[in-house]
Order: C-alpha cells, then structure tokens, then sequence
C-alpha cells in the first residue's frame, strides 16, 4: 500500500439535461509515488472525468481514490492539474505573467522568488516575451502553454495532465516533453499524464494505462522497458520503442472495436428530445 | 375612486339634461360636502353627476384641472393664489372649507411632542417645525401664531412632511413641533403631543382653508356648469355644516379613518360662502414671506 | 431538492416576519407607527374580505402587466437595434444617458397633463422607468457575445437576422432575464406610486388613503401586498429562467454541485 | 486622430440636437403653462441654477447621491456575492429580498424615517435601498455564471477564500457587476429626488418639486434639465472608471469586433 | 490566374491593450480550386490569423487576399471553417444536431434533407448518439468532432481546418483523416488544412506550406508526391513518405532556429505594464 494515487472501482455516471451517461464504468489502477503513467484512451472514454476525480474536482459515483492513503474530497495541495480546455482554464482579466502567477500567491513565496519562478517557467515553454499579453491575445498554442508553466512554476508533487500539447507544434512538442521528463527526473515528481498520442504515450511513460471505450474500463497496462535515459532521435527509432508502441495502437484498436460504433459513442447515452 | 372616461377636454359630456362632471379632490374630511351632496340629491338635482378622483395633492390636481382632464378640482387657497401669480389660469368656484375659527378647537393645530419644554407658540422661534408643504398655507399660518404669541416668525426652521409622518416625528422628538390637521392631529394628542396654537385661526377669522376650482378656459367656456356646481355645492355645504353626524359616517365610506379617531376629530366648518377678506389677509401674509412672485390678485380668483 | 429550497425560502420569509413582530414589540419602535406582522395580518384580512381591494388589485395589476409588456418589448428590440446597427450605439448614448435619470416622479404632472387619471397615465410612467432597466441590461448582454462564437456566425454566413436570433439572443438572454425582473418590480413600484399620486384607481391610492386617514396597520397591509406581488412575480421569472437557461452555466451549475 | 474626435463628438451630439430643435419648434407657440416654450425654461435657466445655486442645491444632492451610491454598491456586491456562491443562501435569502424589493420607495421612506430619522442618513438610505437592487441582482447572476472551467482551475490550485474572490469570482462577474452599477446610477439620481421630497430643505430633489408645487414651471423643466445633464455626466465618469476596470473585457471583445 | 485563393503579401499586426505584434509579416501562396494544401508551422507563426483573413474574418494590415479573383471582404458563401478553439465555437445553448443544422438553415434546403445530412455528418465523426447532448456535456475530443460534423455538414466548396483533429484519439484522427481525404477526392472541394502533426500534413496534402516562426513568411512549399490513393498502413511506412517528413520536420526545425527564442516569441511584441 505504498501507492500515491489509489484508484479502485472507480465509477462515473453524468446526470441531467435529459441524458445519462456512464462515463467510467469500472477502473481500477496505482500510481506509485515518483512514477510517470501516461494514460489513453478513445475520444470520450472517460480521461479528463478519471483526472478530475483524481484531482478532486469531481465526485465519484462509486468506487473509492485514494491521495498517499487518505481519500480525496477536495483537491489535494501540491498537485497541479492542466486542463485540456486550456483556453477557458485561463483568467481573461489576468495578464500572462500574472495567471502564471496567481496560484503562487497561495504559497508562502516572497515576491521575489515568485517573480522567478513565473519568469523561469515562461522561459521554459518558450513564452518569455508574451509576459505582458493578455491569454486571448495569444495563439491557440501560446495558451496551452501558459498553462502548463502555470502548473510548472507552481511546483507541484503530484502533476495531472490532460493533453497538454495537443495545440502545440512538433517541435515545440518534443522540446515540452524532454521539459517534462527532465523535470521529472530532477525533482522526482509524480506525474499522469493523458494523451492520444501513442508515440508520446511511449516516449514519456514508464507506463501506460490504455482504457477501454466507454463503459471504461482499464483495458492494459503496459510497463515501458525502455532505457529511462531517453532522446528525441535515438528512442524514437529504438525497435524496441517500435514494438511497444504497435502493441500501444493495437490495443487502442481493440478497444474501440469492443464497440459497433466507430468512435466511442456512449452505450448509456440516452439523447432525449428537450425535456 | 373612479375610472377615467374619455379625456375630453371640452369636459362635461351632458345627456338627457344631466351634465357629467369630473372632480379631483383629496381622500380628506375637508372634501366630504362633495359626497354629502352626491349622496343627498344635491348635485343630481341641478342636473350634475359626479366622478371623483382621489389624488394626493396639488402637484395632481392642479394640472389636471388646467389641461381640462378634470372640470373641478379642490386646493387649499395659498396654491390657488400662488398658482394664478405664476399664471396658471385657475378660477375659484366654491368654498371648500373654514377653519372653526376657535382657539384650541380647530381642526388643525401646532403640535409639540409630549413632554416637550415649549408651552407656547412664542417659543417655536428658532425651533424645527413640521409643515406638510414648505412655503404654503402651512408656514404662512404658523408664522402667524408665532407671530401673535410674541415670538419671531422669520427664526422658524420648517421641514417638509407628510401629515401622516409627523405624529411620528413628534413621538421620536425628530422635530419640535408640527403644524398638523386632522385625523393625524387627534391621533398625535392622543399620544401626548401638545396643543400650542391653531395657525388657521391665528392667521385671520374665519379663514377659509380651501375652495373648489375650475380652469379659466372651462369657466368661460361653461358659465352655466359652473354655476350649477355653484349651486349644489352651496347647499351641500350648508348641509354638512348643519349634520356633522351625517358626515362622520360618509367620511368612513371614502377614507379608512379608524372609527375611534372618527368619532373623536374635529371638523371643520363648511360655510355657504368664502371668506374673501380672510384670504385677502392670508394673500398679504403670503406675500410678506415671499410666496408670490407677483401681488396675487384676489378679486380676480374669486368666483 | 426544489421543496427543500422551497422550505428555505419559507424560512427566511418566516424570520423576516417574526422580526417585524418582534421589533415593536420590544419598543424599538412604537407599535402605533410600526404595527407589529400579527395586526398587519389582521388588517390584512379584514383587506382581502373587501371587495375595493381585490378591484384595486386587478387594475394595479392591469397597469403592471401591460406597461411592464410594453417596456421589455420595446426595451429588447430598441437594445438590439441599437448594438446590431453600426453606429447607432454612438449616436443614441448621450441621449439615453440624458433621458434615463429623469425621474417619473418629476413626470407625473406631464402625466396627468396628458391623460388624467387614466390608465394611459399610470401607463406613461411605469413604461418610461422600466424601459431603461430592460435596454440597458440588453446592451450590455448583447455585448458579452463570445468572439468565437460570433466569427463562427459569420463565417458560416449567418445573416444578421440570423445572428439576432440564434448568437446574440441567446448571450444577451441572462442579461435581459436579469432586465426583466428588475423592470417587474420598477414596474409594479411606479404603477403603485402613480395611483398613489396622481389618485388613478389601484393599491396605490388605497395606499394614499389609508395614509390621510391615519389607518397605519391597513397601510402597511397593503404594502405588505406590493411586497407579495412582487414575490409572485419573482417565482414566476425564476420559473421561466429554469426552462428558456437550462444551458446556461448559471443554471447548470446548480445541478451539477 | 483629430477626425476621430471630431466623429466622436458628432455622435455624442447629433441626436440630442435634432432632439432639441424638435423640442424648440413643438413647443415655440405653447401657451398651456406646463408645457412651456423651451426658449423660455432656456432663458430661466440661468436665472435659477446660479453658482450660488450649485453650492447650496446641487453639491448637498450629490454627496448623499454619492454616499447612498456607495453604500449600494459595497453591499450589493458584497451580498450579491455571497448569495451568488451558495445555492442554499439564495434560497433563504430571495424571498425577502424579492418581498423588500417590490415596495415603492415613496411609502418605504416612511418605514425607514422610522428608523434613520429624517436627516441626511435617512436620505443616503433611501437612496441606497433603491441602487443595490440592481447591483444585487446583476452579481448574484454574474456569480452564479463563473466559467466552470476556471471554477476548477482554481480550485484544482488551491486558490480559495478572498484570493478565489479577488481573481476569479469578481472579475468573472465584472460586466454583470457593472451592468448593474450602470443602472444603479440613474436610479440612484432617480431616489435622490425621491428622498428629498421628505423632511428635506435643500438639494435639486427638493427644488424641483417646490418649483413644481409653486407651479414654477418653467424652473421646475430647468430642474428636470438638470437631472439629466447630472445624468450624463456621471454616466461619463462612470464610463471612464468602467473602461479602466474592464480593459481586458472590452479588449477582448473588441479583438475581432473591430477587425473586417 | 486560376487560383482560387491567391494570397500575396499578406501582412497582418495587432494592435491594442499595450501591446503591438506583428504576427503575419509577408505571405504569397496560392491554392488552386480542388487541391488539398497543408499548412503547418511553428506556435504563434499565426496560421490562424492566416486562416482568418482567408475566411474574411479579419481584415489583413496590408496585403491582398482574393478569392476566385475578387477581394475578400467578409465570408465568402461556400466556405467552411473549422476552428481551432472548438469549444468556444459551439453555441452552449443548442444541442449538437441543432449546432451542426444551423448554418443548414441559411440554405435552401428542405427540412428532411437539412436532418440528413445532419444524421450523416454525426455519424461520419461517430457522433450519432451525442445528437440530443449539449456541447458541454460532451469531452473535448466530441466537442471537436461536433465542429468537424457542422462543417462537413454543410458541404461547403472550400473548407478551412485549424488543427481540427488536436483532441481525437489516434484511432480516431486516422479515420477522420481517411474520412477527409475521401471527401476531398469524392466532392472536389478545396481544402486548406492547418495542422501541426508533420505526418498528417504528409499523409493528407497535395502540397505542404511551411511557414516560418514570426514575423511570419512562407518558408517553403513542398509537393507531396505520393500516389492519390493513400492509406493509413502503407502510405505511412513507405520511404517517400519518411524522406518528405523528414524533409518538413526538418524546415520547421530551420524555421525555428531562424529565431534564437525556442518557440516563436514575437520580435515586435512589446510586452507593456498596465496601460
Ligand atoms: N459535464 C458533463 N455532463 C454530462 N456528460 C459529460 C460531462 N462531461 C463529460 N461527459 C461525458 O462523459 C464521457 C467522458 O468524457 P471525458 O471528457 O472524460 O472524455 P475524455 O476521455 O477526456 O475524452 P477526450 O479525449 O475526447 O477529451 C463523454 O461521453 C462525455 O459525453
Ligand atoms: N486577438 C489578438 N490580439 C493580439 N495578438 C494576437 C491576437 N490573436 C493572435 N495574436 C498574436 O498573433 C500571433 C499569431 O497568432 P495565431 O493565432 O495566428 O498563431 P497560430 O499560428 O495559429 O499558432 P498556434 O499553432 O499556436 O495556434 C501570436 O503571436 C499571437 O500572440
Ligand atoms: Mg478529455
Ligand atoms: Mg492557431
């Protein structure tokens, strides 16, 4: 039981407006302190309702989360979540630096230990200059990535992210994801990370947890045997990095096969006409 | 109440000999001859039927009767006279009301709060006095109780209320007397608060308070309505004068007086006839403190 | 769920009523001038037992709805016009600004001028204070139309109609929603203080009545039926902000917690 | 730049002159009393609002103005809040306030002479009972809209209590808040008369109604004039504030409004 | 001149709130009627605001934008765009199949025919069941579809995509992108596809366009010269396939070294304090 994250018979059903859906059926799955999971999944299988119960934003219809032993009612300090609506999950009325800022504020930091830590995390994600800009003054990618240096320059123990380079260019992506790895590997932070990209998936974790379509369950979990010194050019092309990540896709595969319909439509869903 | 009917303004839609006039009046003791003489006969018999309207003062009436939305309207006789020195053609008809003309025994009265140090009107110089209108009948009449106590009337501070407020500014001391008229005088006695002058009487005898109007376009228009309202007035006026009982009980069909005040208040005197010297006098007073922008003419008011 | 919000608000009404009970009990005030909620309540039932009153009620009433009709109608679509119209907005601002503070009360004599103390009269005044609240609401709703939202509009070649309709309606809708429950309550406040001044027949001159005469307890019982009209009203705007917002996040997030 | 001023300044007054020419020839021959010509209420103005005027009517009626304003913002924003964030208060809460809403200010004042007496605080009172309506009701709707995505963000990051209020609740509601605060203004101005109709002896309120019962009329349409003038002009200063506080709202508005 | 878009020296800055950014500085390219043209380039180069003036949305700072031969004013009829902030572009108050028929309703299309093709459109992007759900009741990747469907739905001449396929699963980006490209060969409509997955911009385009970091040019344009049929299989591991996207990973690569910044921060951007 030396589990961070505790998650078992984890089950989610969303209520109102005239429909009803199971959402998460049935996970049950461990993080253990310091390790990075990746999770994926089909569109709609359930991820960003798994990390808001995790992070204590939402209630579980039944089954139990548990936060290093103890269960989560509210969202646990130390743990940073970036949402994978990232436009909406940025203060409009804030500037950038000030939205990196703002949960800093919560913390017991003098101002200028604060100022470093926004400006080092702007830094990393390669938004120094757009500081002083309003978030809708930015590209759809710029603001994806002033949430995730939220998340970095809070320094959390626990990071829950939810697609968090899905708006960003390649290149950018794969400086983020050596950004993240390294950060991991440097201050032994746990990390869940869910993604759609399989290679990503791969590259980043030491394990993957691949969920069924909805009804979700967990479908596999997959170790990542890969060397934990990884690189852009040199893992990618490793046979072995090849082998897992077919395997990855295949599962995915076979999970949204499970279904009739082709891309995880909900079998509870009960689209009624206006009630 | 009464619903407005067309908004004529030629007024009076007469059929069959019976002339329908609209009459805006105030919910008070002071207008209950109207309903006297609707309920006796008076006016019918002179070929009159009539509306009335309840407003809450002046600022309602008077306009309505000058756009002609209105054929008659009752004022007390400071609105009437400033009203025609800023042009505004009114043009009284009737008398409305007199005061009893006794000391003490008025139906209005300056008031202080119980247990309050002044005993005379003479005093209120320099003190907070209630008036329901500032520059009005209200202060005009109070300057002169003031006046005729020994007191100087021009150190008279005056605040504007609602008769209905004032007994209860009086309970909380907000202010040190209060020119007040019925019922709300007799509720405030009841209470504690003091008789120390009655400005209607102090002003001039037999001072007439109120009279019913007309527009001048309307009276010129309709010398022989005019006349008949006259008339019928006259008689229901002499009526009320004669039968306070009669008017205790209609006045309870058009206010909501409580019956104990009812029995209780005064009322005030209904003559045939206005007192044109006490208005001259009130018209002189009015202008010593500025009412006026010009010298009213009171020949000219007068019916 | 809705009975236990029901059973709050019931509450809270009942506290409400046991303080104005206790208050002149205890001498804070005088009975005389404060009568405490049990003699209210009784000259509230010697009230509703007279017909005048249920005859005030109807035509106060009558003011309310249709001057109230008058002024969201017109208030809605003059918003409308003047945010979708280029350069309208500009070109009415000092005017509106200039217009909006005058009070009916300074009005009234116009009023009367006009129509007596006819309906129209009650009508002119009760328009002109609510319409402001219902334009100035609509205004500002129109203009919390979310960019995307609008350039999707546009690029899908949405019509201005269209764009009425199915974009800027929609946002503006909490806004007017919030216009309009406050224009029902300047509404019925200006229908009752019109009847109170100017004597046009309602609750209102019943009002000024009972005022000259003294009768305080009665006074106040009518006040206490303003009071409950414009609860009424209130359960009936919340009713329809349920069904035409069920989407809106002030609504759905109620469900959701 | 100096053509953008120009354009401005031909919107601020096109209309209200053409509304005023209207005004000028509709009422030039007018001899109904109440109704008089607007040469004459021009020619009259001067003669009644004098300096003299200004300092003894109209500086006492906008400071309580000021103070009532005040006093309604603070507490419907406040109130507002509190009754925005919990579903359960709302409930409790709305009936009376609904009930207390609905009764007119003119036989309210009386209930609160009561109370404040018939001074200055009893005006600032009134006043305020009138404002923080609309403030109210605009931040209890602009609470409850708080994006659900940035409730979680903040919540996800532990931002709770005054910081959650401050950064996120507020601001999110702002142009509600200020919806409401809009409308306060002009009701404010609107109480202001109202309230200075009881027990007062100075104050613009005050003036007109003893211009209106002393069938001063012409002075009484000076007053009128001069409520809506206080009108405009408070709605400027309150546009500037709003511009201010708004800047991010108005920007992010305007980044596509203004483009094509 | 047979073009159908034809963009020369597009030139677009942003002003306002303290802040001036030049985001497009110079752009000429053109899109023949029926091609495929893909777009990709680093965060914030501003392919968006590219896409935007393309769809008269935004009026360019300096430059030409026309459309078969005439000058973009506003939103040409016929033309679909595809937002890339989805959430926001989907209108909270209506369910996903009155989303998807709105824009229907501007045509002059019977009502059966206007539920047709919405019914189709939904069940193209595996959506059919989510019809009666409001888009907030939807996870992002749904949301996405949704847009995807409403201007599939449309059956427009020319159809813009900004990273339309961010927030799908793998499984379901390579059925969306055989789902596109049967579309494009079936219908011969033009499509513009902004994206920043390399591979796709391969896969799916006739013709790649690869834009600098800003201040904004066109950095190079590569014909994709694969054969027409394509498949998600063989195409992909073909050796053409790898040398092309290896061709264009390595341009953004140069793109973004072009600038000493990581990720495309702007030169002009002036980041103010509080006006
Ligand atoms: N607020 C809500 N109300 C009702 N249903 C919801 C709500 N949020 C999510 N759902 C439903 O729950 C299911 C899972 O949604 P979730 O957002 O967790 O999926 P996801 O795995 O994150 O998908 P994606 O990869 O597309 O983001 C979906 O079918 C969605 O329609
Ligand atoms: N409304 C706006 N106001 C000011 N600047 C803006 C605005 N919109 C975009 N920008 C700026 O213009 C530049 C280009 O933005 P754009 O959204 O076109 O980029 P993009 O190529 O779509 O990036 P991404 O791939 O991250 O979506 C960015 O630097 C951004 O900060
Ligand atoms: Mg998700
Ligand atoms: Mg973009």
């Amino acid at each position: 039981m030396d589990a961070l994250l505790d998650i078992s018979g984890l089950r989610k059903v969303y209520e109102g407006s005239g429909r009803r859906v199971e959402a998460v059926r049935d996970l049950t799955f461990t993080v253990e302190s310091g390790e990075l999971v990746c999770v994926v999944g089909p569109s709609g299988c359930g991820k960003t309702t798994l990390l808001k119960c995790l992070g204590g934003l939402l209630a579980p219809t039944a089954g139990r989360v548990l936060f290093a032993g103890k269960p989560v009612s509210g969202p646990p300090p130390g743990m940073a979540l970036v949402f994978q609506e990232y436009g909406r999950s940025l203060f409009p009325w804030m500037r950038v630096a000030e939205n990196v800022e703002l949960p800093l504020k919560q913390k017991d930091l003098s101002k200028a230990r604060r100022r470093e830590l926004v400006a080092d995390a702007l830094a990393s994600v390669g938004l120094a200059d757009a500081a002083g800009a309003y978030p809708w003054q930015l590209s759809g990618g710029m603001q994806q990535r002033v949430a995730i240096a939220r998340a970095l320059a809070y320094e959390p123990d626990v990071l829950l992210m939810d697609e968090p380079f899905a708006a960003v260019d390649a290149q950018t992506r794969a400086d983020l994801e050596d950004l993240v790895r390294g950060l991991w590997r440097e201050r032994g932070i746990t990390i869940l990370f869910v993604t759609h990209d399989i290679d990503e998936a791969v590259y980043l974790g030491e394990r993957v947890v691949v969920l069924s379509a909805s009804p979700t369950v967990v479908q596999e979990q997959l170790k990542v045997d890969l060397p934990d010194e990884r690189d852009q050019l040199t893992t990618r092309v490793a046979p072995r990095f090849a082998e897992l990540r077919t395997h990855v896709y295949e599962q995915i595969q076979a999970a949204k096969r499970g279904k009739a319909d082709p891309a995880g439509g909900k079998a509870d869903a009960e689209p009624a006409d206006r009630p | 109440g009464s619903s407005g009917g067309s908004g004529s303004s030629d007024g009076g839609a007469s059929s069959g000999g019976t002339t329908t006039i609209k009459v805006s009046t105030i919910p008070i003791v002071d207008t209950a001859p109207l309903y006297v003489g609707q309920a006796k006969g008076f006016y019918a018999k002179h070929g009159l039927k009539l509306t009335i309207s309840q407003a809450q003062g002046g600022a309602a009436i008077v306009p309505g009767v000058v756009s002609g939305q209105y054929q008659f309207g009752f004022s007390n006789v400071t609105s009437l006279l400033i009203a025609q020195t800023n042009n505004v053609p009114v043009k009284a008809v009737a008398e409305g009301n007199n005061s009893t003309g006794k000391e003490n025994a008025d139906f209005c009265g300056l008031l202080v709060p119980k247990g309050s140090s002044i005993t005379s009107a003479k005093q209120l110089a320099g003190k907070k006095v209630a008036v329901n209108n500032l520059n009005n009948i209200g202060d005009t009449t109070v300057r002169a109780s003031v006046r005729k106590a020994g007191g100087d009337p021009s150190k008279i501070k005056f605040v504007e209320l609602p008769f209905d407020q004032m007994p209860a500014a009086l309970d909380k001391g907000q202010v040190d007397g209060a020119f007040i008229v019925e019922p709300a005088f007799t509720q405030a006695k009841s209470e504690g608060a003091k008789n120390v002058g009655s400005p209607f009487v102090d002003a001039a005898e037999n001072l007439t308070v109120a009279m019913f109007f007309t527009s001048q376009q309307y009276a010129q228009k309709n010398p022989d309505v005019v006349k008949r309202f006259q008339e019928a007035t006259k008689e229901a006026l002499a009526y009320s004068d004669k039968h306070p009982d009669e008017v205790r009980k209609i006045v309870g069909t058009y206010t909501k007086i409580p019956s104990a005040l009812l029995s209780k208040m005064t009322l005030p005197r209904w003559p045939a006839e206005p007192n044109k010297a006490s208005i001259e006098a009130l018209a002189k007073q009015g202008e010593q403190d500025g009412l006026f922008k010009s010298t009213p003419d009171v020949d000219k008011l007068m019916p | 769920m809705k009975g236990l919000n029901a059973a709050l608000g019931a509450a809270g009404l009942a506290a409400f009523l046991a303080l104005g009970e206790v208050v002149p009990r205890t001498g804070l005030v005088k009975e005389s001038y404060f009568p405490p909620t049990s003699r209210i309540a009784s000259a509230l039932g010697d009230e509703i037992t007279d017909g005048a009153f249920w005859s005030a009620l109807g035509d106060t009433l009558t003011g309310w709805a249709i001057g109230l009709a008058i002024a969201v109608g017109a208030g809605v679509v003059v918003g409308v016009l003047v945010s979708v119209v280029p350069y309208l907005r500009e070109a009415t601002a000092s005017t509106i600004e200039f217009l909006r503070p005058i009070p009916s009360v300074a009005l009234i004599p116009l009023a009367v001028l006009l129509y007596g103390t006819e309906l129209r009269s009650v009508l002119l005044l009760v328009v002109y204070a609510s319409f402001w609240q219902v334009l100035i609401q609509t205004l500002y709703g129109v203009q919390d139309v979310d960019p995307v939202a609008e350039e999707t509009a546009r690029s899908y070649g949405l019509g201005t109609w269209a764009r009425v309709r199915y974009v800027l309606w929609p946002t503006a809708l909490p806004y007017v929603m919030t216009g309009v429950r406050l224009a029902a309550a300047v509404a019925l406040i200006l229908a009752i203080t019109a009847e109170l001044v100017i004597g046009a027949p309602g609750l209102g001159q019943q009002i000024a009545v009972a005022q000259s005469s003294q009768a305080v307890p009665e006074m106040y019982a009518l006040i206490v039926v303003t009071g409950l009209l414009g609860l009424l009203i209130n359960v009936g705007a919340r009713t329809v902000e349920r069904r035409a917002l069920a989407w809106h996040q002030s609504v759905r997030g109620e469900v959701a917690v | 730049m100096i053509g953008r001023v120009l354009l401005r300044a031909v919107f601020v007054l096109a209309l209200p002159a053409v509304l005023i020419a209207v005004w000028w020839a509709a009422s030039s021959g007018s001899v109904n009393p109440y109704w008089p010509p607007l040469r004459t209420i021009l020619t009259t103005f001067p003669d009644v609002w004098t300096a003299d005027r200004l300092r003894s009517d109209v500086l006492p009626s906008v400071l309580r103005l000021l103070g009532g304003y005040a006093t309604a913002a603070v507490v419907g924003v406040a109130l507002g809040t509190v009754i925005g964030s919990y579903r359960r208060v709302r409930a409790l809460c709305e009936p009376v306030l609904e009930f207390l809403r609905a009764v007119p200010p003119p036989v309210l004042v009386p209930v609160i002479m009561l109370f404040a007496g018939i001074g200055n605080s009893m005006k600032v009172v009134v006043i305020a009972s009138g404002c923080v309506w609309p403030i109210l009701l605009n931040t209890v709707e602009g609470v409850r809209a708080v994006d659900s995505v940035m409730l979680e963000t903040a919540r996800s990051y532990g931002i709770t209590g005054a910081a959650r209020l401050r950064s996120l609740v507020l601001p999110s509601a702002g142009p509600q808040i200020f919806a409401g605060l809009r409308q306060a203004l002009s009701i404010g101005i609107i109480l202001m008369v109202i309230s200075e109709m009881f027990a007062a002896s100075n104050g613009i309120g005050f003036t007109v109604v003893q211009f209106q019962r002393s069938f001063a009329i012409p002075d009484m349409w000076t007053g009128i004039l001069v409520l809506g003038l206080l009108g405009f002009v408070l709605s400027v200063v309150f546009q500037l504030v709003e511009r201010r506080v708004l800047a991010w709202y108005h920007g992010l508005r305007a980044s596509t409004r203004r483009s094509a």
